[in-house]
C-alpha cells in the first residue's frame, strides 16, 4: 500500500533570521523567541550556524513558525535582523522583498540594497550601552524590539529570561531587563504586519516540547532504557553527551567522560558486555579513532549504539558546519568482515524514535549500531510531540525473537537481550549458529553463563577456532542477522511520497528530508509530480522497498550534502542504477530551492532517456 | 561458599604458552586468589588485551573479554561502572599496558574504578616474536633494535605512584605463593590496584632470568605503604629489585563517585533522592 | 592494443609440501631447500602457513619449482612431508596420485590412504635422537632426505645453513650437520623420479633473488628512495618493518619502533612535512587505529604511503590467515570526502615495483597511498628478477608535472615533489588550485617557503577559511588529482589477458592473479577460453580500461577471498553490472582449481543471459 | 642573523582568541624567544594540536602544521628525526597534551628528541567550550561535570619527573617576561623540554585566577635542577605554585643515537662507515 498523503497547505508561514557575529548573542536571542512562539498553538523550527572560533566569525539562527508540521528552515526569510556588516552581507540576500530588516545603523552599511525591503535601523548597541552602560545586552535590545513587533507575552518571557539567565547573576539580569525594555520601547514605531501576536495564539496542548535533534536523541536513548554512556566531547556532538550526563543520574544510570574516543567506546563495549544499554556520541574525528573497537564489537557481537554527528570534513575540516560525508565510512569503514547497521533520522522528532530503534536493534542483534545526525539536525529545534507513555511496552520476553518495529509516537517497544534459559545454560554455547544469526547472551552474574567473547575467530563456544570451515561458518553466522533484517523489511509497508505512476523520483537520506518535501510541494505547483523515498535504515538498506519505487522511473535524483555522491554510490552498488545527482558541499544545508531547480530542469528534459545528462 | 582453584579453570581449553613461560605461575597464582578470597566464578570478568599475556582470559572459567590491543584497563572500568557488584579485572602485557594502552592508565588512576590490573611484564612483545617493548633495555638487539635501541627503558612503577594509583605492586613468577598473596590483596583492595609481574619469556630473554632472579629481594617488613615519597626510591630500585606492596592509599572510589552523582542530580531535582522515570525526564523540556 | 600472450609451457613443475607444527622447522627446513634451488635456474616458489600461537598448531611451507615464471603455490603436490598426524590429516588430501609421501612412522597413522602414493616412512625424531641425542634437529634429518632425493649441491647447503644458524653457537650447529647426514644417508634407498637433480642444473644468472612479498616492500620502498619509516609491530606486517629497520640505516635512512600505529602515522606525516619520503607498514587493526590521521594527510596533502598486510579480520580475527577483506576500508574507510590512492600489488615481483609506484603517486599527487597485499604474498618467497639499475631514472626536475609511469625491471622513474619555484616563492601559495589538483610544496628550511599545513578547511594560502564557497572549491582542489589519474590512466594500452572476444571474464585484485592465471589455463586446455583484468590500481580504478575489457562478456566472474564480495560491490558500483562471486573465505588463498569449477560450471550453462543464476 | 619578534608573525591572520586569554602572553614570549635565540622563521617548525591553544601554529610565520588532537608530539618527533637541522616545537593544550595525547609523552621522553613542548593549561576543554580536563580541579562544575566532577586532579610535573623527561619547567602567562627566557632556555636545551604554562581562559575559569597569581612563586635560585628526587616536592606544591626550572639533565638525544645506528650497521656490514646504494643492498638478497 502506497502512501500518497495530500500536503497540508499552511495558512501561516513565518521566518526570522537574526545574524551577528560568534559572541554577539544572536542565538539566545533568537532561542528566547522560538521558546516563546513553542508555547503557542505554532510549530517552531530553528537553524543555527555558528563560527568555529571562540570569538569572531558568522553565526546566526533562523526561526520559522507554521501552524503545521515544519520540515526545513525555509529558504527566503520575511524579518532579518543584524547586528554587523559581516551579518548584513552574508544575510541580505535571503530575505524576500518587501521583508523587515532590523539593523544597527551605526555598525551596517546597506549600500544600494535600501528600495527593496522595509528598513528599519535600531541602534542595539547605542541603546544598550544607554540603557544598561555597556554593549554586552544588545542582543537583548533586539529581543525587546522583537517582542513588541510579534506582540510577545512579556510575562512568559520575563519567566524564560529568569530560567535561562538564573546562573549569571542579579546584577546582569536586572541589565538583560534594562535592555529588553528599552528594545521594545524603540520599536513602538515600526509597522510590521506579521499576521499573528503570539501573545494571543491559543496556547500549545500539553504534549509538545521544544527541543534539538542532540537532546532528541538523548532522550530517545534514556526512553529505550539505556543506563551507561562514555563519551568524549567533540563539536557538534557534544550536548547529547552533556544531556545524558546531566539526565542519567536522575534515572539511575551513570555518565562518564573518558580521555578520549578510544577508551570512551572501550568503555561501553564493557559496560555493554557487563549487561548495559549503552550508548557513545562522537563525530567524525572521534569516530575514526573507534574503528578499531567498532570491529571488536562485530566480533564479539556486544550490542552498542554510537552516533555519529556529522560535520563537514576531512579531517578538522569544518567543526560547526553541516555535512552528509561520513556515510561510506559508516557503511564500509573497518577492515575485515565486520557487520553493522547504520540508520540516519531526518529530522528532529526522527532523531528520538530512530535513538530507540538504534537500541532496539543493537540489543535484538547484538551488533553496533550507528546513527548518523549531522550538524543541522543536532543544533536544529523542533516542536516535538511527546510520546505516549502509556503505548510504551517491553517486547514480551516469552518473545524474544520478535523482529524490530519502527517505533512511533503511539507505539514504542523496548526491546531487551535474548537470555539463554535455564536449559541452554546447561551447555551454554554463547555464539550458537541459529537462522537469524543470533545467540543468546549471558549476563555476568548468571551461574553457567560464563563464556569467553574474543577478537579472534571462534566457535560457537566462544573457544579461539582459527580452523578454514570454522572462519567461513561463524562469519556467515554474523552476516546472516543483516540478512535476516532485510528479510524483516520487505514484510514493511512500501513507504513512499508521491504517485506510483510519477517518472520523476528522488532519493535522499537523513536532514535532508524537509527540503525535499518542500521541493516537491512546490514543484507540484508548477505541474510536475515525483516520488521520494528516504530510508531510515541505511545499511542494511530495505532493498525490496527500494526496488519497487525504482520500478518505471525515469529519473532518479539523489539528494546529498557532499562532493562525491556516497549515497548515489552506494545505491548504485546495490541496484545497479544510474542517478542524477543533487548535491551540496558548501557546509551548510541544501534548501529546497537548489532540489526545485534540478527538478525542474529535470521535467525539461526532451532526451528521457538520457538521464545523466546533467 | 569454599572453592577450590580447579573451579576457576575453563577445563575445555589448554594453554598454549610455551613450556617454561612465566605465564603459567600467574595463571595458578591467580586462580589460588580466586579460591583464598572465595569468589564466584560467574561473579568475576576478566578483561584481557593481545599478547602472550593476552590470552589469560581464554583460561579461565569466568565472563572473559579478550579485547583488542592497549584497551583492558578503559574496557574493564567501564564494565566495573556499570556493575559495582562483580569484581573486574584487567590483565595484559607491557606492550599492551605501557605501549599501545599506556596512555590509558594515569586517567584510569584519577578516576579509581575498584578494579585490579595484571602487567605481565617480560621486557618484550613475546607474541610477534621477539620487537623492543618499552621495558626492553636500551642494549639488547630486538628484531626493531638489531643495532641496539638506545632508548631509555621505562620505569613502570614510579611513573604508577605519580599517577596516583591507589595501589601498587611488584610480583615475580619465580615466586607463585607470594604472588597469590599480592594479587588477593589487590583484589582485596577497594579502588585500581596495579600488580605488576614480572614474568619472563622462554624465547626472548631481554633481561637476564638468572640476573632477575638473583637481584628480586621482598620489600622490608613495615615499609611505609602510605607514603608515596618514601615508595619512590625502592621503586626506582634495580639491585635489589623489590617485591611486595609499594603504595597503599584510601581514595573514593568511582562507583561510589557515580553514586554520590546520582544523589546530588536528585536533590537538585526534588530536594529528595528520588528517582525519575523516562515521561518525567521528558517533561523537562516542554 | 589488447595483449594476448600465449602461455609457456612449462617442462617441469614439481611441488614439494612440508607440513607438522609450530615449532618443528618445518619453514627453516623448506626454506633451506628453496634457497638452494633459488640458486639454480629454477623458479622457485614458497606459501608458508604458520599458527598464531607460540607453540603447536598446524604449520607448513609449499615449494614449487618450474622452469617458468610462477603465478601460484599450485594446488596438488608431488612430494608430502609431514611430522605429525596432523600435518597429515590436513595435507594428504593435496598429494598427487602417485606422489611420494614422506612420513615419521612412529607419529603418524597413515590409516587406508596406502595405495595411491609412494610411502617412504622415515623416523625422523628417533634418528635425530640418535644422531644428536635430542629431537630438535628432526627437520634437518627431513632436509637430509630432501637432499638426497632433490640431489642438492651439499657444499652449498652447508653454506647456507652455516650462515641462518651463526647466531645460534657451534653446539648446535653441529647438531643440525649431524642429523642433516642421517637423513642424506636414510634416503639413499628412496627411490623417487623427480626428473631433475638441483645439483645438475645450471647455476642462475646472478640477476635474480630470492625474496618474500614483505621483502619486496621494503626494497622497493628503498629503491623508490624512502628514507624514514616508523612503525609498530604486527603480524603479518611486522618483517617489512623489522626489514627496513636493518637496511634503512645503511642507505643514510632511518627507522623509529614507535609506542602505538597512531604515533607511528603521526611521526610519518611529521618527517613528510619536514621532506622526506615515508612509509609505515601495518595489517587491519592497526590501520584502523590510522584512520584519523589519514584523513589528516588527505586534507594537509602531505604524502604517506601505507602498507596493509591484509589477514583474515574482523577484530583480531585469524593474525596469521589471508584474507582480501580490507578493499572496502581501503576506498571508502574515512569521515568526510578524503582523497587516497590505493594499490594491490598482485605477486612478490609486482610489490616491489607497486611500492616504488607507490612513493611515485604520493609524492606526484601529495595523497595518502595505501598498498593492500595480504599475508600470502608477504610471506611467499619467489625469484625476483634484480631490476636494471642503470635503467633508474630520476624524473627530470623540469617536467615535474609529468604523470607517473608504471615502473618495471628495464625502467624504473623515480618521481619527487613538486617545489616552488622562486617566483612561486615570492607569493607562495602551498595550496595553488591548479589544473591537476597537486600545488607545489615547500621544504622546510626554504626562505618565503613557510606555509601553515592544518586539517582545518584552509584558502589557496592554507589560511582558515571556512566559507561555504571555499569549502566546495577546495574540495574540489583535492579530488581533482583522482580525477586527472583517473585520466592519466586512459593513455594506457588496454591490459589484459585473453582474447577479446571470450565471452567469459575474471576480474581478480591482489594476491589472486597466480591462481586465475592458472585456472584459465586449464580451462583453455579444456576448451573454454577466457578474459582475465587484474587491475593494480584499486582507487581510482583505471576506469576506461574496464569498461572496454567489460564490452561483450556474457559473464563476468569476480574473484575474492573474503565473504561480502567487497570488489564486486565496488566494480559494480562504478560500473553497474551484476558479477558471479567466486569467494573464498577460509583464511587460505583460492586455489586455481576452486576457480576452474567456476568457469565450467558458467561455460556450461544453457540460459545465456541469466548470469546470476549461481 | 638579528630578528625581530615581528619576523615571526604572520601577519595575514589575527588571533581569534578571547580578548584577555592567557594564549596571547605565550605567543608574545614564544616570539620573544626566537628572537633572542635569532632564529630563522623557515628554519622553524611548530606543531600544534587541537583546542584554543592549537591556533597557535595559525599565527606564526614558521612551517606550521596544525595537526589532529593529541598527536602533536609525535608528529614532532617524526619531523625532528628526520630534519635534526630545523627546530622543532610542539603546543597543545591540557586535553590536548595530557588527556587524548597523553599517551605518547613518556615514550617521547624515552626517544628524548631535540624538541620543546609547550603544554598550555587552562584546566578546561577551551574550544569544545567548557568541559573538564585532565586539571580540572575535582569540585569544579563543569558542562560534563554538572554535579561535579570529584575527580583527582592529574599533577603534571610530577609525572614528567617519572617519564624521564630531560627539561622540564612550569611558567605563568602573568609573567611573560620569566615565561621568555624559560621558553629560551627549553629550545636551547638539547633533547625532550617540556615547558608547562598556566594559561588561564577567560571564559571558563576552572582554577580562580586571582588565587593562581597570588600563589605563584619562583623557583629558590641554586634550586638543584638535577636531582629528580628534590624536584619532587616543589613539583607535587600547590602553594606556592612554583615556576622555573624543576629538572634538567643530559642524555643522548634520538637524532645523535639514530646517527649512531647508521654507524653501527655499516661497520657490521663493511668494516666502515659507507653507506651504501639501493643496488648493494638488493645484491643481498640473491
Ligand atoms: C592494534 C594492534 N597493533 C599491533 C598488534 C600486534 N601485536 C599483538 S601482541 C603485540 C605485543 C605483545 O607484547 P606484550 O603486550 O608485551 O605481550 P606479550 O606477548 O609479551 O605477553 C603486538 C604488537 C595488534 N594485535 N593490534
Ligand atoms: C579526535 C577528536 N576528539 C575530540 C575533538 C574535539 N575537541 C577539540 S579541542 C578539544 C579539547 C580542547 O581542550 P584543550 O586541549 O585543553 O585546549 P584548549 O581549547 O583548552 O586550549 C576537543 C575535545 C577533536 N577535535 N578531535
Ligand atoms: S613467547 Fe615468551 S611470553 Fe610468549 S608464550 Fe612463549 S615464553 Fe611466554
Ligand atoms: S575560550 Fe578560553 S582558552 Fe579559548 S580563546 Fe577564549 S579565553 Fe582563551
Ligand atoms: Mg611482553
Ligand atoms: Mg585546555
Amino acid at each position: 500500500m502506497r502512501r500518497n498523503r495530500p500536503v497540508k497547505h499552511s495558512e501561516l508561514d513565518f521566518i526570522i533570521r537574526i545574524a551577528g557575529e560568534g559572541g554577539d548573542g544572536v542565538v539566545s536571542c533568537g532561542e528566547l523567541l522560538a521558546q516563546m512562539a513553542a508555547r503557542t498553538e505554532f510549530h517552531v523550527f530553528t537553524f543555527i550556524t555558528y563560527p568555529a572560533e571562540m570569538r569572531g566569525g558568522y553565526s546566526m539562527i533562523q526561526i520559522r513558525l507554521r501552524d503545521i508540521t515544519i520540515y526545513s528552515m525555509g529558504s527566503m526569510v520575511d524579518c532579518l535582523v543584524v547586528f554587523n556588516q559581516q551579518a548584513f552581507d552574508n544575510s541580505i540576500e535571503v530575505l524576500k522583498p518587501g521583508g523587515v530588516l532590523l539593523y544597527d545603523p551605526a555598525v551596517v552599511d546597506i549600500g544600494k540594497h535600501d528600495h527593496e525591503y522595509m528598513l528599519e535601523p535600531i541602534p542595539l548597541t547605542m541603546m544598550a550601552k544607554e540603557a544598561t552602560g555597556g554593549s554586552l545586552s544588545k542582543n537583548m535590545v533586539a529581543l525587546g524590539a522583537l517582542s513588541y513587533l510579534f506582540g510577545a507575552d512579556m510575562e512568559m518571557l520575563e519567566t524564560l529570561m529568569n530560567e535561562r539567565y538564573a546562573s549569571k547573576g542579579e546584577e546582569a539580569m536586572a541589565k538583560n531587563h534594562l535592555a529588553l525594555d528599552a528594545g521594545y520601547h524603540a520599536a513602538a514605531n515600526i509597522n510590521l504586519d506579521t499576521n499573528f501576536r503570539l501573545a494571543d495564539l491559543k496556547p500549545a496542548g500539553e504534549n509538545y516540547m521544544l527541543i534539538s535533534g542532540n537532546q532528541a536523541v538523548a532522550l530517545g536513548a534514556i526512553a529505550a532504557g539505556c543506563r551507561f554512556t562514555a563519551g568524549y566531547p567533540i563539536t557538534p556532538s557534544t550536548s547529547i553527551f552533556e544531556t545524558l550526563t546531566r539526565l542519567l543520574p536522575l534515572v539511575g544510570g551513570r555518565a562518564i567522560q573518558m580521555e578520549d574516543e578510544i577508551a570512551a567506546i572501550s568503555a561501553i563495549i564493557g559496560a555493554s558486555f557487563a549487561g548495559e544499554k549503552v550508548i557513545t556520541p562522537t563525530s567524525g574525528p572521534g569516530l575514526q579513532l573507534m574503528t578499531e573497537q567498532l570491529s571488536l564489537a562485530s566480533m564479539i557481537e556486544v550490542p552498542i549504539v554510537i552516533v555519529d554527528v556529522q560535520r563537514a570534513g576531512p579531517s578538522t575540516g569544518l567543526p560547526t558546519k553541516t555535512e552528509q560525508s561520513d556515510l561510506k565510512y559508516a557503511v564500509y569503514g573497518a577492515a575485515g568482515e565486520s557487520p553493522r547497521i547504520t540508520l540516519a533520522p531526518t529530522g528532529v522528532e526522527d532523531s528520538f524514535y530512530q535513538t530507540i530503534r538504534a537500541f532496539n536493534l543493537a540489543e535484538r542483534y547484538q551488533v553496533p549500531v550507528l546513527l548518523l545526525l549531522d550538524q543541522s539536525i543536532g543544533y536544529r529545534k523542533a516542536t516535538v510531540k511527546m510520546p505516549d507513555f502509556d503505548k510504551l511496552s517491553l517486547v514480551d520476553k516469552s518473545e524474544p525473537r520478535k523482529s524490530v518495529s519502527i517505533p512511533k509516537s503511539s507505539l514504542i517497544s523496548i526491546v531487551n537481550r535474548i537470555e539463554p534459559s535455564t536449559t541452554e545454560l546447561e551447555d551454554y554455547m554463547r555464539y550458537l549458529d541459529t537462522d537469524d544469526g543470533t545467540s543468546p547472551i549471558a549476563r555476568p552474574g548468571t551461574l553457567g553463563g560464563q563464556y569467553l567473547a574474543t577478537g579472534l575467530e571462534h566457535d560457537e563456544r566462544g573457544i579461539a577456532d582459527q580452523s578454514p570451515k570454522n572462519h567461513l561458518k561463524m562469519s556467515k553466522k554474523r552476516f546472516r542477522k543483516l540478512e535476516f533484517i532485510t528479510k524483516q523489511f520487505e514484510k514493511n509497508p512500501i513507504e513512499f511520497y508521491g504517485p506510483p505512476d510519477a517518472v520523476i523520483g528522488l532519493i535522499g537520506w537523513g536532514s535532508t528530508e524537509g527540503a525535499i518535501r518542500e521541493a516537491r510541494y512546490h514543484a507540484e505547483k508548477e505541474g510536475v509530480v515525483t516520488r521520494h523515498l528516504h530510508p531510515h535504515t541505511i545499511s542494511p538498506l530495505p532493498s525490496r522497498q527500494i526496488s519497487l519505487f525504482l520500478l518505471r522511473l525515469k529519473y532518479l535524483l539523489i539528494v546529498e550534502e557532499n562532493l562525491t555522491g556516497q549515497f548515489a554510490h552506494y545505491i548504485k552498488a546495490k541496484f545497479g542504477v544510474k542517478s542524477i545527482g543533487v548535491r551540496k558541499c558548501e557546509g551548510m544545508p541544501i534548501t529546497s530551492d537548489e532540489i526545485l531547480k534540478v527538478i525542474m530542469k529535470v521535467a525539461g528534459i526532451d532526451d528521457e532517456d538520457n538521464c545523466t545528462s546533467l | 561458599m569454599k572453592t577450590t582453584a580447579q573451579v576457576y579453570k575453563k577445563e575445555a581449553v589448554k594453554p598454549i604458552w610455551c613450556p617454561g613461560c612465566g605465564d603459567y605461575a600467574v595463571l595458578s597464582a591467580l586462580q589460588k586468589s580466586f579460591t583464598t578470597l572465595s569468589l564466584k566464578p560467574e561473579e568475576i570478568i576478566i578483561v584481557s588485551g593481545i599478547g602472550c599475556s593476552g590470552r589469560f582470559s581464554h583460561y579461565l572459567n569466568t565472563y572473559s573479554l579478550h579485547g583488542t590491543h592497549g584497551r583492558a584497563v578503559p574496557t574493564a572500568l567501564g564494565a566495573k561502572a556499570a556493575r559495582p557488584d562483580l569484581t573486574v579485572l584487567a590483565i595484559g602485557g607491557d606492550g599492551d599496558g605501557l605501549s599501545i594502552g599506556g596512555g590509558h592508565l594515569s586517567h584510569a588512576a584519577r578516576k579509581n574504578p575498584d578494579i585490579t590490573y595484571l602487567l605481565l611484564d617480560n621486557n618484550i612483545y613475546g607474541l610477534t616474536k621477539g620487537q623492543a617493548s618499552p621495558t626492553t633495555p636500551g642494549d639488547y638487539q630486538s628484531k626493531t633494535s638489531p643495532y641496539g635501541l638506545g632508548e631509555e627503558p621505562m620505569d613502570p612503577i614510579p611513573v604508577f605512584i605519580t599517577y596516583g594509583v591507589s595501589f601498587i605492586a611488584r610480583a615475580h613468577s619465580f615466586n607463585v605463593k607470594e604472588m597469590t598473596s599480592i594479587i588477593t590483596a589487590a583484589i582485596k583492595h577497594r579502588g585500581m590496584s596495579i600488580v605488576y609481574i614480572h614474568s619472563p619469556c622462554v624465547n626472548y630473554q631481554a633481561l637476564s632470568w638468572d640476573k632477575l632472579r638473583e637481584q628480586t629481594e621482598k620489600l622490608p617488613k613495615g615499609f611505609p605503604v602510605k607514603d608515596k615519597m618514601k615508595a619512590l626510591e625502592p621503586a626506582y630500585s634495580k639491585e635489589p629489585l623489590y617485591t611486595g606492596i609499594f603504595y597503599r592509599r584510601t581514595q573514593p572510589v568511582l562507583e561510589d563517585r557515580l553514586d554520590r552523582i546520582t544523589e546530588t542530580a536528585r536533590k537538585n531535582r526534588h530536594g529528595k533522592s528520588i528517582g525519575m522515570s523516562a515521561k518525567e525526564i521528558m517533561e523537562d523540556f516542554r
